[in-house]
């Protein structure tokens, strides 16, 4: 069975061409980038050139590259350590109702240390509306963190319009590009944001491994305490080989970015509609056109998000939901409840996110067997009949 | 994730449907929640000589539903009324932690088909 | 020429084995481990057996192993979160002078937050002493942290005295044993610590990940806000390929540890003589015996330790030094700085590490060449005639 994963929010395959970049610095070019010697030096040399196809993939100059363990990381360093080393700022803060929680749970966590924090909501297609946050905007506020594009419904953001709406009202602007970068082009100059997290293993990088742009004048600190690495701004031996396979992958991005882009917009274009119009009952989730490329986000109606999953595995599908029940909460995800979906429509939802891999055929497959999978299912719930 | 077993009846519900004229019915949780299983049971000589369920929920719920059905077919009220949400699981190997309470619902659900159909008895009897 | 890598204690090549187990887990088995489909449940699997793997080697159980980024990670964790997460306990904190900075910078955090800190001295040979740390215990004292073995000069310390005093006073031990995790037997039963550190690719595994030990019982939280992965104390998408390396690389450091325990020191010990009776105004920093395996750390009068390693590394022998100054400080490390060391002889340092990999001819090779680097260097310094 030919295997189609159509989960690539959730991460991608490392590039081939990534992991021959990495190989030799596990087992021949190990060495700390912080050693004197010529292993040591080599190390150095290869984290300095993934610096720079990372910084030119985000428009940014290498010394506004801070490499961190993955979007996690750089999302809590951007949003923490900012205020931490800005204590003459007001206390305010700003974010969306749809962050990922590695944006959400820390703006929660300082909230828990006095901070003041506003989560502005989103409109029934998930985006955050730039005359939303200048109404939330106060002397007090000192930053504002809103995604470049959700992980969940795909929504993209308005970050220029949002990042001078912050600026005017004299906030610092951070956003979680995870989802976006190497999807969609990014220039953080254009863009005007302060910060920028990344993570490799959605770019077809290694996990293990991101980066955080801080853009030069705004003072963030280390959220790791000890050795001097990264100009003191991330302690801790640098992972040489994933940083090569992020900072190739951010290459092989940059190169290959426009024609993915068409060719993903384009075959997502034709899974959406195939999905929506064979199955009644069914609504796309998020922006209908502003939307990430090749991210498919729908809810059925009358069924389940885990028992879809696992039928589409059982024919090689891959795919994922806002709502499958693992966590030990029957709640379905923060997002599609932010969206204003009711509960017992978010449960049944899926997301399918197409990658470079995936081909039309992939496509015809899950056009053929989905709305057999949601009868079924339908056959099966008591709400319908 | 999931035990085989939990998996077999998954993907190969036994006993789906509805009955007709059923001689009790029983229906716990809500769509809210994210799970709702109705079960119907057809009873003859204090026999559970057929069930049927209807199930919205995850795999957890379809499978610990199809599981109760077959537990008991063709059992007496009294052994019926044995099953517990322990006894489900176990039936299927176990089930992940996170989802136990899934096998509360099938042995819930039971229950309340079985109370409905003592409280028809009873309210037959009242009138006669 | 050959290289000839004694700098074991900075980084590790991967083994190869290791390296093998890896592979699969970049290009196909790429499954993000949370997602519920076959790829999804695969990743999960790798990273319960790593667990096993870790706990094994830790004499832990598994439901006690977090994996992080790194040490660095995982001793920050330890110490900032365990903290934070018992506020109730007092606000005294003990470390020694010889910590990594991965710990010692994380108490002078804790301690620029109102934490009490005592950093306690270390005797010349750079052991804590029980007595010591006894008579710095108070009613308040909340934890106590001393590392395993020393980075930089090797010593061991008596652990299990050690934590035995920290207990009998109320407070709870954290060790750092990034250094002797796959180097020295190790069962956190025996030595009776509530947790401890380990660094992957100090062991031949990967970079970029590590893991903490948390005993059962004691009340850690997560560093990082996010995800609810492993078990919520540590956000972040795993890293899956990382973790399997860490794994393997566990189990290989458990089979073959005796074997290489007993041929490290006896090689390391053959270097450490040759080297003392060979160079005049030489002697060994750490203590004589009580020492990581194959850790041989010496200082050199008259001569800078930057120059020594430069000088090697032409001859392709790769080592380190307490006292290179590329951090753009003069001083030397504050680990030989605490051992009494003055800061002439201090800069003079030079660390040589041994690893299976080196044979008897690398040590042959060494005893050749040093003593003609010395003698060249001390023909420059104005410091000797
Ligand atoms: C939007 C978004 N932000 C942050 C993250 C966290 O990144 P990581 O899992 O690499 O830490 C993810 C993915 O998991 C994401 O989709
Ligand atoms: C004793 C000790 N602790 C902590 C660390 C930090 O580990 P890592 O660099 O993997 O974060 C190291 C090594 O760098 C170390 O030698
Ligand atoms: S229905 Fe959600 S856990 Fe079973
Ligand atoms: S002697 Fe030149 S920097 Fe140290």
């Amino acid at each position: 069975m030919r295997e189609i994963y159509m989960d690539h929010s959730a991460t991608t395959p490392v590039d081939p061409e990534v992991f021959n970049a990495m190989i030799p610095y596990y087992t021949d070019r190990f060495g700390n980038a912080s050693s004197i010697h010529t292993k040591g030096q080599r190390a150095r040399q290869a984290v300095d050139q993934a610096r720079s196809q990372a910084a030119e993939l985000l428009g940014a100059s290498e010394r506004e590259i801070v490499f961190t363990s993955g979007g996690t990381e750089a999302n809590n360093q951007a949003i923490i350590s900012y205020l931490s080393n800005n204590p003459d700022k007001g206390r305010h803060l700003i974010t969306s109702a749809i962050e990922h929680h590695a944006v959400l749970d820390a703006f929660l966590h300082l909230a828990k240390r006095g901070y003041e924090l506003t989560v502005l909501p989103v409109t029934a297609d998930g985006l955050v509306e730039p005359d939303i946050l200048k109404a939330a905007m106060k002397p007090t506020t000192a930053l504002v963190s809103i995604m470049h594009a959700n992980n969940e419904v795909g929504t993209i953001q308005p970050i220029k319009e949002l990042a001078a709406v912050a600026h005017a009202g004299g906030a610092v602007f951070h956003t979680d590009a995870v989802q976006t970068v190497g999807k969609l082009p990014i220039d953080v100059e254009e863009m005007d944001v302060d910060m920028l997290a990344a993570s490799s293993h959605k770019l077809y990088g290694p996990k293990g491994v991101g980066c955080l742009y801080v853009k030069r004048g705004i003072r963030v600190g280390n959220y790791f305490h000890g050795g001097g690495q990264e100009r003191g701004l991330r302690p801790g031996t640098e992972n040489v080989p994933g940083i090569v396979g992020f900072g190739t992958a951010c290459k092989l991005a940059h190169i290959n970015l426009p024609e993915r882009q068409t060719r993903l917009n384009k075959m997502g274009q034709r899974l959406k509609e195939g999905i929506l119009n064979s199955i009644p009952h069914s609504r796309l989730t998020g922006h209908p056109v502003k939307r990430l490329p090749g991210s498919v986000s729908v809810c059925f109606e009358f069924v389940e998000g885990e028992s879809i999953l696992l039928m589409l595995d059982s024919y090689g599908i891959m795919a994922s939901s806002g709502s499958a029940c693992t966590s030990g909460s029957l709640d379905p995800s923060h997002v599609l409840l932010a969206l204003g979906l009711p509960h017992e429509i978010a449960h049944g939802s899926l997301r399918l996110t197409l990658g470079k891999d995936n081909t039309e055929e992939d496509v015809d497959k899950v056009l053929e067997v989905l709305p057999n999978i949601i009868q079924n299912l339908r056959g099966m719930s008591p709400l319908c009949n | 994730m999931y035990s085989q077993k939990v998996m077999n009846h998954f993907m190969n519900p036994r006993n789906v449907g509805r009955i007709d004229l059923p001689s009790g019915s029983g229906e716990v949780g809500n769509a809210v929640c994210g799970d709702i299983m109705h079960i119907d049971i057809k009873v003859a000589d204090n026999i559970i000589t057929d069930v049927k369920f209807k199930t919205f929920g995850c795999a957890a719920a379809i499978a610990t539903s199809s599981m109760v059905t077959e537990m008991v077919k063709g059992k007496s009220l009294q052994e019926a009324e044995q099953i517990t949400n322990q006894t489900v699981a176990e039936a299927l190997d176990g089930l992940p932690p996170v989802k136990m309470h899934c096998s509360n619902l099938a042995a819930d659900a039971l229950h309340a088909a079985i109370a409905d159909y003592m409280r028809k008895e009873a309210n037959k009897l009242g009138v006669s």
